[in-house]
């Protein structure tokens, strides 16, 4: 899987890295981060002595520590908003969620201070704070455990907002998170934790800036990011067996936007499909939709198509579950839809 | 230990059969587990069981239960059947929230079961409501809520029993302290850990109970209960309990050591009371396999329920998002 | 002001009803809602004694007692929890929020409870509860009082949200509002407490189902809702006065969209002009943007537009909060634009 | 009251001048709403004005403070210029915030002002973070965090409070009890009104002042500040007090008796000391005049700065959204 921006060129080399999982390089991202600055530190429910719900930081203690690796007690606003505090004294703290919906317990403090603070203070107090979370359905945990809001959280001004469906991203976007001055939020998909891929390079750092053309296509744009990114990519797989060359866009980073990559493929494959976890109403899906028609109107051949999840707060059932999300067969319906015009 | 002198044989076999209906269909769901039958989370109630059965029997059919992710003990001993549960684990619509929620979200209207909630502290308000509701239709009811130890750091419960201090209102709060949080211990999470002083700070009646023993939180719950439903304003119970299984069904319990898990075990509810009844000469061997039997075929039962269920179809996917032109809803009484 | 819907004439008789301002139609839609149910009742912070930050509830307290206008203490997740419990309950609670920042504080409650436990409970538990608070900027109030997140709020499945923009309908919507078997968000930008307009009309009796076309008009749809109604109605006369006949579509309820009113408005106009307080990225703009591309593609002559406000907190100083929100000059320059061709 | 005896003259009239800074200040700000020069919400710390006098002298030029949206008096006593205060309020670029935050968002980098927080509590969390940073750099600050007692109903005042005593943090919570949340006393808000009780539940010490005795408010934030920067812990400070103004412009006072009020401003802050100090003989007519003197002299330069005081141009707007190439940084020491 090579990262292309419109910066570079659009095929990169396939750098011969060993292949890790998402969790790993999320982990050994940490390590790396911790090692370099003592400053940084993991605060969170169970990241400690548990390991972390998703295992995430399983053996960090041991080498760093309680203070670093902090468990928390069950106060989602607190400990955020401790965080805050923290990296306005100073520090580089990373607060893990477990989960996005427990990250309503906290939005206070992430729409109303983190967010804000800077601007508040006329530019004098900036919040250097990483909070990572995991997101996403597929896992059969029900209408409380498996909402995709990473896009829903794109809406707001004074964060970065960035979704790593890639190991590479999983690993890479952490270092740049810390060093950015401002608050990131990393929704990390559950469901990508086990998947293996090409370890970080550290001669290929990544940016917060960019979206990455993950499969060059010529006849339709599938725009994508986080847990749909895999199954878009097999989508288009499928298409092409049917002679349908389908670019793949991951968007990465959710907020700020980069639309550039996205007209730049929408300008050579004027049909667009885009592809989102998260409810389709109100969907980033739809905010893509509305820069393309903004600003790429007669570059669009055909109506765009959004696959997202439906509106319903995820159910157990596994059947209904998985109607619910996104599918390859449903990307290729829409591709195929689009392709025939719409 | 609470005395067993006056304890009928009668009702000492209904407490050892509930707790061992609790124990055998968990058992049962964890093997269940590792067969995928069922699926998600998973949080099992084993080594707690006193506190649901003791509990439930202080409450009337009219009060309302509300209770978290660990829930299936208190649904079934509330009233909810071991098949619809069963069901609803396996993500069947026989199941009593049609398979939509899952081990983490049983509902049932009849016996006023409000889940279900897998949110930690997100249920507590939802009982101050309803004793609200109670309070001001002048309506006897004791609104009980079941939490635990971890919740207790969260802001929703501060909120919520500072409201229900403030307003009077008929809630018991019935805390199950199993001295974890999922892997983090109560020491490490609570600044004061003896969480029945902390609920007293909010000049609530709050006391704590044995939550192994079954007699003792029965008798702590019956007279809380009747404190709140003669208009005595809330009531707190800090039920000491340990769970001996892991938290879910993927922890490695790296934060406990076996001994103290061990430890735990010597005190395990439905022994500890089997062997009080029989001390007491309320149980034989006959009565005992009975029981067992009976807590066996209830859990066989539920599993040929679940597995004869049938999937709800793919096309009613968008039902219940809002309600249907005639929405079954709970008639105010 | 003329309620219409594509179920009905398009221009309804001006009816003799007095007028009355926005406030006062809210409270006397409370009062109503109060005598004839018992089950209703109004929970909130200083609704009761103090009347009510922006003065809605002023003097019913003393009309129904401290029961039913209920004073609570700071804690917005466990009153807004607590109203979703009374409403499982049999009651029929109108839970204020003071200001649409504070909300996110029982954003929990809001959406991992209320907006969930029909479908979790597999149709059991409906929740009819209402929520009012006020929402908007244009006073000054800086970045913790005066965000617009209704069209955010949109994005939620189990909720009904609304934005009554006119008196007609802030009066109106309560009623269908604790009628509804769900929960129902009503936001009151509070811009418009003290505009007057004709009274609710119990003849006329609003739904929440349906848009309304405010204005008819041939040449460019500006389609809005809230705080920007009468910015929209000014700019359209302004158009007028140039020549260009503007429609004006009033969204009124954002979840569920009545898109059929706006695809209506689209197919004769053929160029559209959005106009929302949210922030510009991930508004409901661009869901609407989205929903005519995918439905009424072919329709549209021009690129679609949006006025939206800055993507900033909100400052203090008057000019730049001024310059930060949706203006007149703002929406006209737009149309213009796009009849000008886009 | 705080006997005088020991109290130097000069120190009294630092502290009689500080109040009166404030108080001339606010009485301005009054006016200049009315005549709209300063717009938006003002809530007005009039009566209030011992606290944060004495507690902001038990504090040294590293701690961090951390207030509310009626916080005009603890940013002037801080040590941030009338000037840029008034000039934040009057919304020019020359204001502590450069005119984006506004009386409820008053900030300062040099004295570690960190506003200035409009959501009732949410600036608590950040005390503890703070505090939490320097603990963890082995730094001996003191994070104040100032807050009312309405604040002390809310999630996040309990999260924060368990969290600070459960880590052992250095941060000084100063709640300051003005009877009211808005309209709503404290007794139709808290079922514990008292609530240095309710902190000490969590382990935290904690005790009441006499908010209205600028001596026992230094003296208490002296003790409870050395105690917190010594490794003690966090303390929760309880200063009973009152204000004597609507909660801010918009309020019609509907909630309390006028006699209620008159008899609060009895107790006036600045009356009360200066009496003290005229009968121990540490104020003349003269010195006082010239206090008052000194109070009004900085008002008005603090106007007239405003007054001088420029817009930032519209086309910077979106700036201080994400921070620029070259932020200005804390610098972490
Ligand atoms: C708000 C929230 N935060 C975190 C979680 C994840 N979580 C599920 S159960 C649990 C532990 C809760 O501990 P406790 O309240 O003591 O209940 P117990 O599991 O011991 O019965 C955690 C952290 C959650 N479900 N909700
Ligand atoms: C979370 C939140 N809820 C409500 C408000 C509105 N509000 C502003 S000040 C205030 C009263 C706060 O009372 P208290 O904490 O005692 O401080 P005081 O104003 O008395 O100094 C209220 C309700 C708010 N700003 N934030
Ligand atoms: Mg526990
Ligand atoms: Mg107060």
């Amino acid at each position: 899987m090579t990262v292309t921006t419109p910066d570079r060129p659009q095929v990169a080399p396939e750098s011969a890295t060993a292949t890790t999982t998402y969790r790993e390089a999320v982990r050994e991202a940490i390590r790396a981060a911790m090692r370099a600055d003592d400053r940084v530190f993991l605060m969170g429910e169970d990241v400690g002595r548990y390991g972390g719900c998703y295992a995430v930081s399983m053996g960090l203690l041991e080498e760093f520590g309680e203070e670093r690796i902090r468990d928390t007690p069950l106060s989602e606003s607190a400990f955020v908003g401790a965080g805050i505090g923290a990296a306005m004294a100073g520090m580089r703290p990373i607060v893990e969620i477990m989960t996005v919906n427990f990250s309503l317990l906290a939005l206070d403090q992430i729409l109303n201070t983190a967010a804000t603070v800077l601007h508040m203070s006329g530019g004098l107090f900036n919040v250097p704070l990483v909070i990572r979370m995991a997101t996403g359905g597929g896992r059969q945990l029900a209408a409380q455990h498996s909402h995709s809001l990473e896009g829903w959280y794109a809406h707001i001004p004074g964060l970065k907002v960035v979704a790593p469906g890639t190991v590479e991203d999983a690993g890479g976007m952490l270092a740049p998170a810390l060093t950015d001055p401002d608050p990131v939020l990393i929704f990390e998909n559950a469901l990508l934790y086990n998947r293996e891929g090409p370890a970080p390079d550290p001669e290929r750092p990544v940016d917060l800036v960019h979206a990455a053309v993950r499969r060059p296509g010529r006849d339709v744009s599938l725009i994508t990011y986080g847990g749909s990114l895999h199954k878009t990519l097999e989508a288009a797989e499928a298409l092409e067996q049917s002679g349908i060359s389908a670019e793949v866009i991951d968007l990465r980073v959710l907020r700020p936007l980069d639309t550039e990559t996205v007209l730049a493929s929408v300008a050579h494959t004027h049909r667009v499909v885009l592809i989102d976890e998260g409810w389709k109403t109100g969907s980033l899906a739809a905010e893509v939709i509305a820069r393309i028609g903004e600003r790429a109107f007669y570059d669009l051949d055909v109506p765009p198509a959004r696959v997202c999840s439906a509106e319903v707060p995820l159910p157990y059932a596994k059947h209904l579950e998985e109607a619910a999300l996104p599918s390859v067969e449903r990307i290729v319906a829409a591709a195929r839809k689009v392709v025939g015009g719409g | 230990m609470t005395p067993t002198d006056g304890l009928t044989r009668e009702h000492g076999h209904e407490l050892l059969l509930d707790m061992l209906r609790i124990r055998r269909m968990e058992e049962r769901c964890a093997e269940l587990y590792q067969k995928t039958k069922i699926r998600g989370f998973l949080h099992l109630y084993i080594g707690e069981e006193a506190v649901a059965v003791g509990a439930m029997r202080a409450l009337t059919p009219d009060d309302a239960v509300v209770a978290t992710y660990r829930e299936h003990g208190h649904a079934l001993i509330r009233g909810v059947s071991a098949e619809k549960i069963m069901a609803e684990m396996y993500g069947k619509q026989e199941g009593c929230s049609r398979g939509r929620g899952g081990s983490m979200h049983l509902y049932d209207a009849p016996t006023r079961f409000y889940g279900g909630n897998a949110i930690v502290g997100g249920g507590i308000p939802l009982a101050v409501g309803m004793a609200l509701a109670d309070k001001m239709q002048g309506r006897e009811r004791v609104s009980a809520c079941f939490f635990g130890d971890g919740a207790a750091a969260e802001g929703e419960f501060h909120e919520s029993m500072n409201l229900a201090a403030l307003w009077h209102l008929p809630v018991l709060f019935c805390c199950e302290n199993n001295l974890y949080g999922m892997g983090t211990g109560i020491e490490r999470a609570q600044s004061e850990t003896r969480l029945a002083l902390r609920a007293a700070s909010y000049r609530m009646s709050a006391w704590d109970v044995d939550g192994m023993d079954v007699l003792a939180v029965e008798e702590a719950t019956r007279r809380a209960a009747e404190a709140v439903r003669s208009g005595g304003g809330p009531h707190f119970l800090e039920f000491r309990t340990y769970r001996f299984r892991a938290h879910s069904m993927f922890d490695p319990e790296l934060y406990r050591s076996k001994e103290e898990v061990a430890a735990w075990k010597e005190r395990d509810p439905i022994e500890l009371f089997r062997q009080r009844l029989r001390d007491a000469e309320l149980l034989t061997d006959d009565e005992d396999a009975g029981l067992e039997a009976l807590a066996s075929d209830e859990v066989e039962r539920a599993v040929a329920f679940a597995e004869a269920g049938t999937w709800e179809p793919v096309e009613d996917l968008e039902r219940f998002v809002l309600s249907e032109p005639a929405p079954q809803r709970e008639v105010a009484s």
